[in-house]
């Protein structure tokens, strides 16, 4: 019996302490006319070798091609400690801290996930965590309308440049609740800051990714002074990688953003089929009472000993149950832990290496494949680590002969931003080096049918 | 023992681990930080040292008893840990070619397959990434449904008052008011009650059953009828799934709509507060509306994903990519090796537990709040009466199971039950560490009797005592700070 | 600096603290003349990043052939648990338990392998492990020579169905003091009674592998006998899975073997190209003072609470020097561990059950292979999971060309036992099943030239 | 804390692990054994929980400094073990077809030559599972090599007083007669008591250096001159190689053979115990005897082992089959992320962070065995002084250490110097973590002198106190036995 201890024994002496005479009994309370046949159709059970052989042979069916694709998600080099530690029994089978003195562990790597976070977008309060990206977006739309006590609106203007799925996604979270998105247009890979300049002050906030969803950077100052003087609350989509370099969204314009977030998978988290990733949050403390999720404070115990605990719980859903900030119970607990042990791994330092190989390497990409005729950059504007080319043809039967070819060639941008023509959205981060590039450089010219 | 912050590990310049050495960067200055963020500055055995000594900090099934009820605090198989993260599987990305991605997809699909049968549903998505978010997706497509019908006044959602504080928080996001209805003597829900409020301005209902109340709701065929004929629909919280399996299914109990925890039925861990995974079911009125991506598998072309073009009724996309992927490929490993028949003693043995626990807690002199009914996979006990006696709290008995080495049960919760301890023993628990349990909690109540201040000083043992939480909240310390 | 944390204020406040004003100041005691220029040829480092991917790269490149080789190391499902558990950085990264109070985790862990060994052979103590199988055999010999109070002879007669590396190994460690390995001859495929009946009792010890090398059941009962009757001690070389159904040592004839030893691998540890593996060794307790290696005790501390050390230290190196049992200091600790681990998880029962099906699958994979035109059972004998087959041609190029189709087919004797002619040993543990064998079968009779 | 022992979370016929389903087996009767062996009968959550709290009372690197002098405790970078653990090499049989396993063999090679490169040695085998298996390879390569050159009565092996027990004990192993040799005063060999003892008889010297006093022999030169100069040959016990690499090497000692432990100096991990690896590598003289195997390789046939065929004259073989590969490989990586500038800081930080700990405790008040040299990568304290004032000994250091935090230096070795501590701090430590050592050595000398009792009271937050050795050696227990 798989993960069941119970000998006949135990049975026998369990059920005479119940008083009943049989499993079944246990059960009787259910009406008969709901009882089921059983799990046929699951099937039988397979051993641990069995199973081992079967997920083996379906991993390695998969193979492993040669990635260049970004698009929110980020094939960065993991170090051996950050899941050697993070899948350590104590804290991989542990549960969200609700008892401090027995969870001190899982509650202090929380703090210091919030401080480097905190640090990372230079604003003051970072919660525990949110799903992923996407709907820690979502959620920050949520919050600014619930924070912006100035500006009762229920729209929300949203660049262009903003990740697609991410406005996808919000767009759905937020509806319910009757609150809207309104497109700020792109001009050259970028939001479009004349029309902005023409726009109303009617939203509850401005949001803006950068890098943006393109690779480009955009003009945040700018846009972040624009939303204050006019009654919006900013926001802030940011890649955790590139504030090792780029200037944090607490810095954006005189005043800075009022909430950043985003995608946390590239601090150390693989790219695993899309998840478990790990989104993140962090606010002004001016309206950290509207801030969704758990936060972990540092306080005393009774012999004035410091320790950690859940705190400002009021916000959350076991507390104030319909009045709650957010819905979010379960977090991402564990990849919030791994991601603070490679931020521990990488320091400033560290990860602003990583931020500039990353760089490097995509201009080395883009100019070994803007070599080839038919391809071009997309934009005139800078960008950290992806970029938009166009070619001279569509961009899915190219992918599909890259990949045959065991390379994946980027991100087909023509669903989203059909206006942009035949463009494809590359990636190369440090760990896609010399070799790799040149790779993709010489299947890309075979594809079209050139020479290298 | 406690452990410094890896911030005071610092020494300037000190790094930890040395990535691929940097090409040159381009690019433009006004874009760059002028300051460095407090990352922490300590070597890569520092870093080690540190989280390791962290980590032995916590309570968790692989180092103790962790009853919590609610929480399914079973045993999470090593291996399916070790087979999640099979290399190809981590180094896939979620947008890469499905061509690279069968195997992958296959899991998913027969995951999907799995739990319908297991819920008796018509079609599953996996996609939400936790309990919550299936909830959003639940009530996102009862909406969506009567929307779609041009059913658009339906804006009420009834919970029970036991309810866990998602389902009414699920209400809200979704833009729907809320409407309590309480629980009877017997644990059951008042169905008048429930009568008086379902109308045409009912949208559905949200239920766990069995409730939290850790019993199993007898009427559900009455309420599933009085609120299908007055036009709403039924959502099921799947959280307490493990007492049922292979027994009853959402299905048969006439639900239209029902999330699984898979990070508590179906085993995977919860890492310190998840990651987890909400995978939604739905009846054949829902299915259009069920979110995607999903896999879709056909002959010829494979296994593939659904999407806005396959679906597009669908509420649409909760994530970035696939949800919580990793998540699911564990969950798939645990079911394949229950099998149908493992499955089935889940619950019988779950059910076991929580039956023998109750019975023996009962004989030690506590109170069951539910006297006359069966545990489901757990049951709630009232220490009103102790409290009364000796000022001994459910708070302090918490305190003391962990001086005893057992983490406490959740506390509490459900919010109807005063001074309540509900409390899950799941499967994987030997009838030794019970009886062990048991001896705990007898020795706690006796001191109780006893030496209540003894009692109220609990724990003792641990790496900090009782914390003060209100200076934390009064006094937000939210990051550490260069001093 | 890899694995080095000194900042350059370190570096120069510790040199001041010194007194002294370089690095290489501190190595001045090194003679000019014995100084080296440096250690170019090693060549520049890698990142983590980029050893990871060069070791990838080398293991996918050795493959995963289907494997059906036994001789000494065999190929059973591991649990996930085990080896999960034995990394934990606890059990990793500790020393050899020294000092005793801060490290009752892995004296706790010998203790129960002493046990669990101990019952599997039936005898009455184990030590902490020896370094692999053949020197477990070698310490054996050594042992008895020492023990063996009524007979002083430096020869033991050895079964030469008993594994020839272990042989070969044994007497290169017995060589320099004098010590000689005699053969007990073969007779189909087991120990030859009759020509043991002829032989005197000039022998320190007999030693019997069970089963054998060749996969053959041995006569243990008759030969422990002759043994004592012969004023010999007993040495069982077992392997451990094989104890779950067979008789233990310690039961062998009328009073048992003196010592078993072996190989631990079996228990829980992979193939892993050789090692680390595990040797083990038991003894009754008669001899337990010429036992080599380290040996836990439970005993009490100053409060009378139970508690784990080291004992018995007198008999080892560091207490003895030049008359110690023998020179091992550093064993397989960690590999005690997770062979620790895996008989917890396994029990009496699991054990059993494995080695079950080794035995039935080997049953079945040899009827499928003899079912072949020039394929036959070499001898006449039960066997356990391994069984020798003789074939109508010469066994290396047979191995070649299954090898080519991924294919490892057995072990080639031809260079062993020369006088078995073309004779090939093979091996089906529990984790190869129907399947596999029918694969090895059709591989088998394409090589063979023959329809499957 | 303390946890009981496995065998008694006993409940007959309980099973932690499900085997694929077993077939029939066939085997006639009288082999078979009757009664079940002793081994638990516990679930995989009992298992996983036993010894996951088992390897808490566990001091280790990777949660306390552990200066353990000889022992090299370096930070164990958690890549080589991933990288070790790659499933393609856990699955090589080791006897599999040389195709399957070239990338495997080629790793072993280029270990063979880095290790050649660091040692200043012609050839490298890698087949030696310890230290001492090296060394008894070494002292056997001596006697062959005489042997060979028919040179059959040298039967002495020369080794200093401060010898680590394996070099006196392997020389016995091999047949040997041991004949020791006394340190002067200033740590250095006495010389002139070698030259009385060097002579026709003698078949080697043993030698470590920098020596197990913690000092570089400064007479090398001499003494290779003098042993070679009577026929004998020279061994270097590699397991301090931490404070040379780079600076000089046996090679350019004289030395004619040397073992490496790996799991010292290359940072593979100690395991409680092991495994560990003892490379052997050899001058031009001893090439021929090298134990079998190793790995050769021509461009045409691409890498392939090295046996009898091809080395008529090797020692033979020193275990069933390659040594602790999966060890080599840990090395291995470990090596190659080192690189030539890396392998040189390592002597560099680990001489600088033992001088400097030496210093600082010298400062604190501390007696050092050899207050005019220079520490190697470790040094001795001697605490004669403290334990003469005080009654404390070096074993109450060790002891009340532990109750600070920090694993204790080896004690009592080596044995001419009294209540020694042998402290070694290594290269991964930070200054923070010596200085705050220091703090506590000193915090215990302080005590040592205001309450004695209370440093001989000591270990006082282990999981258990002193351990009463005597009663274990005199009534030993060394198996459960079921009651
Ligand atoms: C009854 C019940 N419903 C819903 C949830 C919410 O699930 P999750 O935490 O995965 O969002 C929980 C989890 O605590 C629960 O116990
Ligand atoms: C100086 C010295 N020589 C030899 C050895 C023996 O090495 P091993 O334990 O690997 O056999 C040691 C290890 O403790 C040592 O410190």
């Amino acid at each position: 019996m798989p993960f069941i201890p119970h000998t006949d024994d135990d049975v026998t002496a369990m059920l005479a302490a119940i008083g009943v005479t049989s499993l079944d009994k246990l059960f009787e309370e259910i009406p008969a006319e709901l009882r089921i046949a059983g799990l046929d159709a699951v099937g039988p059970a397979l051993s641990e070798a069995e199973i081992s052989r079967l997920m083996q042979r379906r991993a390695r069916a998969d193979g492993e091609p040669l990635c260049f694709i970004g698009a929110g998600a980020y094939d960065h080099y993991v170090p051996a400690a950050v899941w050697d530690i993070a899948t350590r029994g104590e804290f991989y089978s542990a549960y969200t801290p609700y008892q401090a003195e027995a969870s001190q562990g899982t509650l202090q790597v929380i703090y210091e996930f919030q401080t480097m976070l905190a640090s990372l977008t230079g604003l003051d309060v970072s919660n525990a965590s949110l799903y992923d990206g996407a709907t820690a977006f979502a959620e920050a739309c949520l919050m600014a309308v619930r924070a912006n006590r100035r500006n009762k609106s229920r729209k929300i203007l949203v660049a262009r440049s903003l990740s697609p799925v991410y406005r996808e996604v919000a767009a759905g979270m937020l509806k319910g609740q009757g609150i809207t998105l309104v497109e700020l247009p792109l001009q050259d890979g970028c939001c479009d800051l004349a029309a902005l300049q023409s726009l109303g002050g009617d939203y509850a906030a401005v949001a803006v990714q950068q890098p943006s969803f393109l690779g480009t950077l955009e003009q945040v100052d700018h846009i972040t002074d624009w939303a204050h003087a006019n009654n919006a609350l900013m926001i802030g989509v940011v890649n955790p990688t590139s504030l090792a370099l780029l200037k944090p969204p607490g810095q954006w314009g005189s005043n800075g953003a009022d909430i950043a977030c985003g995608e946390g998978q590239p601090l150390g988290v693989p790219l695993s089929a899309g998840g478990p990733y790990i989104g993140f949050m962090v606010c002004a403390a001016a309206v950290v009472r509207q801030m969704p999720g758990r936060i972990v404070g540092r306080t005393v115990d009774i012999d004035g000993k410091p320790g950690f605990t859940l705190t400002l719980q009021a916000r959350e859903q076991h507390i104030r149950r319909s009045r709650a900030t957010s819905n979010i119970c379960t977090n991402q607990g564990l990849v919030a832990t791994a991601a603070t042990i490679y931020m521990a791994l990488m320091g400033a330092t560290g990860l602003r290496e990583v931020a500039r190989s990353c760089n490097a390497n995509t201009g080395s990409l883009v100019a070994a494949l803007t070599a080839l005729p038919g391809v071009a950059p997309a934009f005139g504007q800078p960008y950290f680590h992806e970029a938009a080319l166009r070619l001279d043809r569509p961009v899915g039967p190219v992918l599909d002969a890259l990949s045959k070819q065991g390379v994946l060639g980027g991100f087909d941008l023509s669903r989203d931003y059909p206006e942009l023509g035949h463009t494809l959205l590359v990636c190369a981060t440090e760990t896609r080096g010399t070799e790799d590039i040149k790779a993709y450089a010489s299947v890309m010219s075979d594809v079209f049918g050139v020479a290298a | 023992m406690t452990e410094q912050l890896i911030f005071e590990y610092r020494s300037a310049g000190r790094k930890g681990f040395a990535p691929i050495a940097a090409g040159e960067p381009n690019l433009p200055a006004d874009f760059l930080r002028q300051d460095d963020p407090l990352l922490p500055t300590a070597s890569e055995l520092d870093v080690v040292r540190h989280y390791t000594r962290l980590s032995q900090l916590n309570f968790s099934i692989d180092t103790h008893f962790y009853p919590l009820g609610s929480c399914t605090m079973k045993y999470n198989p090593r291996v399916c840990n070790r087979l999640a993260m099979l290399p190809q599987f981590l180094a896939r990305h979620p947008l890469a070619a499905v061509e690279h991605g069968q195997g992958f997809m296959q899991t998913l699909y027969e995951l999907q397959q799995m739990l319908e049968v297991a819920t008796g549903m018509n079609a599953v998505s996996l996609t939400p990434m936790a309990g919550a978010q299936g909830e959003f997706a639940g009530v996102a497509m009862i909406r969506a449904y009567h929307d779609a019908r041009g059913d658009t006044e339906r804006r009420q959602i009834i919970v029970p008052d036991a309810a866990h504080g998602t389902n009414p928080a699920t209400a809200t996001m979704c833009g729907c008011d809320v409407v309590e209805v309480p629980t009877r003597a017997d644990g059951d829900l008042d169905i008048d009650k429930l009568r008086a409020v379902v109308g045409p301005q009912t949208a559905g209902i949200m239920l766990t059953n069995p409730s939290t109340l850790g019993v199993f709701e007898r009427q559900i065929k009455e309420i599933a009828t009085l609120v299908h004929d007055a036009g709403g629909l039924l959502y099921y919280d799947g959280a307490n799934l493990n007492a049922i399996l292979g027994k009853t299914a959402p299905g048969a109990m006439g639900f239209d709509v029902v999330h699984v925890n898979l990070h508590k039925t179906f085993s995977t861990p919860h890492g310190g507060g998840g990651p987890g995974s909400g995978a939604v079911g739905v009846g054949a009125k829902l299915r259009p509306f069920l979110p995607i991506p999903y896999v879709m598998h056909d002959t010829k072309g494979g296994y593939y994903w659904a999407t806005e073009a396959t679906c597009p009724q669908s509420i649409g996309r909760l994530s970035a990519f696939m949800g919580n992927a990793g998540v699911l490929l564990r969950a798939y490993v645990y079911m394949r090796m229950l099998g149908s028949k493992g499955m089935q003693r889940v619950s019988d043995f779950s059910v076991l537990n929580a039956n023998y626990l109750m019975v023996r807690l009962q004989e030690a002199g506590f109170t069951l709040a539910y006297p006359e009914r069966r545990a489901s996979h757990e049951f709630v006990v009232s220490l009103k009466q102790i409290t009364r006696d000796t000022g001994v709290t459910a708070m302090d008995f918490a305190k003391a199971l962990l001086d005893h080495g057992f983490h406490a049960p959740t506390t509490y919760f459900p919010l109807l039950v005063p001074e309540c301890l509900l409390i899950e023993p799941t499967e994987s628990e030997s009838r030794q560490t019970l009886d062990a349990f048991v001896h705990a909690m007898a020795d706690i109540r006796q001191q109780a009797y006893d030496d209540a201040d003894a009692v109220k000083q609990a724990p003792l043992n641990m790496p900090v005592r009782r914390l003060d939480d209100v200076r934390a909240a009064k006094q937000p310390d939210l990051t550490w700070k260069r001093d």
